[in-house]
């Protein structure tokens, strides 16, 4: 689950990550109002989106004068912000933090995530930040420094100096000191908050010395949230795409795409296999949509509606190796979703494993017209057939 | 042959009284595992499908001597069944729950160094050594015995292997779901060199998926170390970036975990990466038939 | 450091753990008022003294008027309590705890400590409550269970599951429950405030079902009460030695004993090596006093006075092998203490190590009179000679 | 030969701007061992003693290639130190300090379990070989190379221990404080097994106090393994129960740790303990010279 820069930097300024002053606003007239209580010039307008690259999208507005606030409050709210990562239609800005805009001498970069390969959690700082990591990894490898951190021992004060006293030119105590406690911090934020990603970039030193967290990327682990309550309501459906968020709600796994071929699978792995199928048939996915081992009719219905919602699918693939979902559960769901007349396009099917003749018997006696496919290769080469 | 589990397990099911427990105990007596206890707190003294229950892992190693361990609880008590099953000293846990926090899985991998388990998955189907045992959820009729070993990250895509293995008429020595989360008890490679010195096995179906590096690090290893053929097949070649794909596991990202990287680490390896699924049985049977 | 029975309830109150409703009392005339505010009959009056052993002493008492109640209290408030730890002049009790009394079913021990062999905590229980547990451990050695705790998971449920489904009859739902509950707390409160010792004898089960702590032993680690600074008010100097809260003071290790020759050795192992020597020789070790490594002059007279203030004190040894202690520095401490005239009593020097001519000549130049020993055996000789 | 530090042996020490840590670093380099680099963070690019002072120690030891710590930080900062040095890689890590929580060394001990280093200490006057090299704070004037081996839990007891074997000509392979705390890094047998391997130990002088089992432990494994002549001493035959002897760890509690059980182990083990210190230096001039 994806946090905003606000609220990411709300758990930050409880925790002793220190931050700029800063006022959440959803209405021009309120940051009209922010400018008197945050101090400035300059103040910093941005969006409060989860697409990352914002500052290229014109997503964040340095300005000088309380009048520009709300003019740029007025530009970013209610409009889509497009940048690199939201598509060309963009995302719509509903909330819009104004912050202090602070004087910079250097930015570092800090970040926290799940080492997969040691099983830990690493601390990653690099003396280049303000720019992505990723060209920074390209770049200069060598100013990229990870500490791992053992969970019987915890985050310990020689890993922030391993970290700290690597950068050139070197820093005065103060900074220093204040380094080593937001590091200590973000690792205590990490943990008690089931994260998988806290990322400060840029962690900034201002002219006057002080340590200051400018920018703030949190990510908390969904299987994590059944004892992380109170972040709940820290979740935003209006940034989710409408059809991820109705199969949410349904507990069904989808994830829209560009394509035209919808895809109805049982099993991640295979259904991220179906796609590549799919593809190499010469067509295109229009989401995955994994309904899990444990789906009922009712979720196959509803999963086949929401494939049908999104308007630029020709055909539905439907991949099932019955196991725990059994094939004529399968198919009465199916069946169902075409007695509501949902289903007006050509529907290949290729059922495989438990209940496999029940399932296609169910389809047979339906009034559905559909090809049935009898391994993938096929069910792959009738796909490309329907759309191309 | 076969690696980890055979006719000698003796399987205790943590969490035996829940309905995928109990639905599972009943499939793998079926298919001849010898399920010895059940553990379900509080419940001690009933019985599943005939099988004892008991309150403690420890009670069900003292009575009943089990040396498996299938594991079917819900997510925030996972981490819990596994270390307790690590602590009752039992050789191979198999941790099918799915939705285990990743700091939890922290946690049980430290727990894990120093002990002589050997934990697979979480978020997996299992084990299996066709004709021996099925430690797991994983179909049992479309497995057939022979010198093919599997290992794969994913569930029913396995069984879409598998089924193509045995539909060209090739047997397995042993089937394993490493599991599609992020911390995993145990990796490719950890099987691989199991796999090298198994007899029964002839070469190695191994099914990836896009995320993490795992891919790459197995494809060094089989460079260096493995001398026997390898088949591998890697989901989620047009998965876009920054998306989970179902598993916790597959997400490109940070620029790390794409599939076009893992298969040509893969086929710098020598290995031979079958680009589409459908094929795969095929693959196989031409790469075994060669060798 | 050793916290009272009632300092450590107050702790368990706040963790989740359960304790009878009590109230501290330091007077006779509050001793009457508790019994308005706790409920009873009957009520529990109980010594506050960190020695073991209070119950046979006559340190608590089960009674059922509250006038009984404040003769109780009468009785204990100010007076001497002898125990098999105190030795025949007792300890005065300052403090009296008043519980409400509960009807128990059964009774339980708990207890957490760090066991040396695994370097781990140790949470041990056994179902035979109430008794000493060094007396279960050699009777029934098979009731104590332990459960060892890996810090990089901490406590986990199924530990307390080993421990409290080995309970014979087993325990209903609800007490299983609370259990779990308590050593989860237990084992927080043990780790948080860095404990040596935390003991529960006897948890009890009422026969309502409550669990509840009915007595409670904490010990906390000394050389972590620089990062538990709130634990420090529970430090209760009227409970020790006054010579070894003197030593105390002034940084020596000084524990009093039963015997006549005085010995002030530098090194804790040597210390008690000494204390032996003197003992094979025929005599007995007044106390143990280890000056340490870093002992300064004033702090070596320091020690003297202290060995000295005790009376039964015949004969003073002082072996010193001079490492970082310098041989001269011990020298100047003794001859200084003789000065202020403290020294009338036969002293016996034996000298090794940096400086060890230094330190001789300035013996030999005061007018100190005292025994050289060349070595170890021969300074027993000559102490055994003294005191015999 | 001797073990685990000699004249290869590159020292730095951590905290070697404090007060302890400058004055024994002096006496270190005057005992002729390589302190080759200190660690005290904010000072590097200092010297002492025209030492190099580094940041850290992940500096000295790509600076200066040690390879044997030794840490006079202050209690509150000394854990921090030996996971420091472990990270980095030292194969010796001798810790000085006195008065480290209890539950610090815990999480020191778990985190050392999967790592290569050895960890002599805390609470303890170091390991010295000598005429080659000495660590830690033992005065080495009183030391004579040869093939008695000491290990102890104790600092100026050894040392008379030390001066009475080189007083009857028998001189030391390498001498040992273990250390006087209840969690050490390395235990008597710990020890014991490096000192079988070594050729140039001819036998062990073994010092012990009262307080937890280790002695015994040593004598169950002395009995089995060992087949060296050990000679052994137990302070604290005098010491009342239930106090802390100066060290944390001699504490007679909870019916262990009694000087007579200890003793009768050791007896049982077939080895000569001393009742008097005095005689400690004679005892073992006989015992050694018998074998």
């Amino acid at each position: 689950m994806k946090l905003h820069e606000y609220q990411a930097k709300d758990i930050f300024g409880k925790s002793g990550i220190p931050i700029p002053n800063g006022q959440l606003v959803t209405a021009v007239d309120q940051a009209t109002k922010a400018t008197q209580i945050i101090s400035g010039a300059p103040w910093v307008v941005k969006a409060q989106v989860h697409a990352g690259g914002r500052g290229k999208g014109g997503g964040v507005r340095v300005v000088h004068y309380p009048y520009e606030v709300a003019t740029a409050t007025e530009d970013l709210l209610g409009k889509p912000l497009v940048t690199k990562q939201t598509g060309p239609e963009g995302v719509i800005v509903n909330q819009v933090l104004i912050e202090e805009g602070v004087e910079i001498d250097r930015e570092f970069y800090l970040s926290m995530v799940i080492d997969r390969s040691s099983a830990m959690p690493a601390m990653i700082f690099s003396q280049a930040g303000g720019m992505e990591i990723e060209e920074v990894a390209s770049k200069t490898p060598e100013l990229i420094l990870k500490e791992y951190i053992d969970p019987a021992v915890g985050w310990m004060p020689h890993q922030a100096r391993n970290l700290i006293y690597g950068i050139k030119p070197p820093l005065s105590l103060g900074p220093v000191k204040t380094l080593m406690s937001i590091m200590a911090n973000l690792y205590r934020v990490f943990t008690t908050l089931d994260c998988s990603l806290v990322e400060i970039n840029p962690l900034a030193i201002t002219k006057e010395g002080k340590v200051i967290a400018l920018d703030a990327k949190m990510s908390v682990d969904p299987n994590a949230l059944f004892r992380q309550k109170e972040l709940l309501h820290f979740d935003d459906p209006r940034e989710k795409d409408p059809l991820e968020l109705m199969a949410e709600k349904y507990s069904l796994n989808y994830i829209r795409l560009d394509g035209n071929v919808g895809a109805m699978v049982n099993g991640a792995g295979l259904a991220m296999a179906t796609m590549d199928v799919i593809k190499m048939a010469g067509a295109e996915p229009a989401n995955f949509l994994d309904v899990g081992g444990g789906a009922s009719e009712s979720m196959i219905t509803k999963g086949v509606e929401i494939i049908l919602k999104d308007r630029r699918v020709k055909a539905i693939l439907v991949n099932i190796f019955g196991g725990i979902l059994r094939c004529d559960v399968l198919a009465r769901g199916v069946v169902a979703a075409a007695k509501k007349g949902m289903i007006r396009l050509p529907l290949i099917v290729r059922l495989k494993g438990t209940n496999v003749e029940e399932g296609r018997e169910i389809l047979r006696n339906s009034d559905l017209q559909f090809f049935v496919a009898k391994d993938l290769a096929e069910a792959a080469e009738l796909v490309a057939k329907q759309v191309s | 042959m076969s690696i980890l589990v055979d006719e000698n397990s003796r399987v205790v099911v943590q969490g035996i009284t829940g309905r995928e427990g109990t639905f599972h105990t009943k499939l793998m007596i079926e298919y001849g595992t010898v399920v010895a206890a059940g553990v379900t707190p509080g419940k001690g003294g009933k019985k599943v499908e005939d099988v004892p229950v008991f309150n403690t892992l420890k009670d069900a190693v003292d009575k009943e001597g089990v040396n498996v361990s299938c594991i079917f609880v819900p997510p925030p008590f996972a981490a819990d069944a596994i270390i307790e099953a690590a602590s009752a000293g039992l050789k191979v846990i198999v941790c099918i729950t799915e939705g285990i926090p990743t700091l939890d899985m922290v946690k049980v991998a430290s727990f894990l160094k120093d002990k002589d388990s050997v934990l697979i998955g979480p978020n997996c189907p299992g084990i299996i050594s066709p004709g021996k045992t099925k430690v797991g959820i994983m179909p049992g009729p479309i497995h057939m015995q022979g010198g093919m070993a599997v290992i794969s990250r994913s569930g029913t895509l396995t069984y879409e292997v598998v089924d193509q293995l045995t539909g060209v008429g090739l047997g397995q020595s042993t089937c394993i779901g490493i599991g599609g989360d992020p911390i995993i008890g145990t990796t490719f490679i950890d099987h691989l060199k199991w796999f090298k010195e198994d007899p029964e096995t002839k070469g190695v179906v191994l099914i990836g998926e896009i995320g993490g590096t795992a891919e790459e690090e197995a494809a060094a290893y089989i460079r260096k170390e493995f001398n026997k053929p390898v088949i591998a097949f890697i989901a989620g070649q047009t998965a876009p970036p920054g998306r989970r794909m179902g598993h916790a596991g597959a997400i490109i990202s940070g620029g790390q975990g794409r599939a076009e990287d893992k298969i040509n680490a893969l086929e710098a390896g020598g290995i031979t990466v079958c680009m589409n699924l459908g094929n795969l049985g095929q693959t196989a049977l031409e790469v075994m038939g060669k060798s």
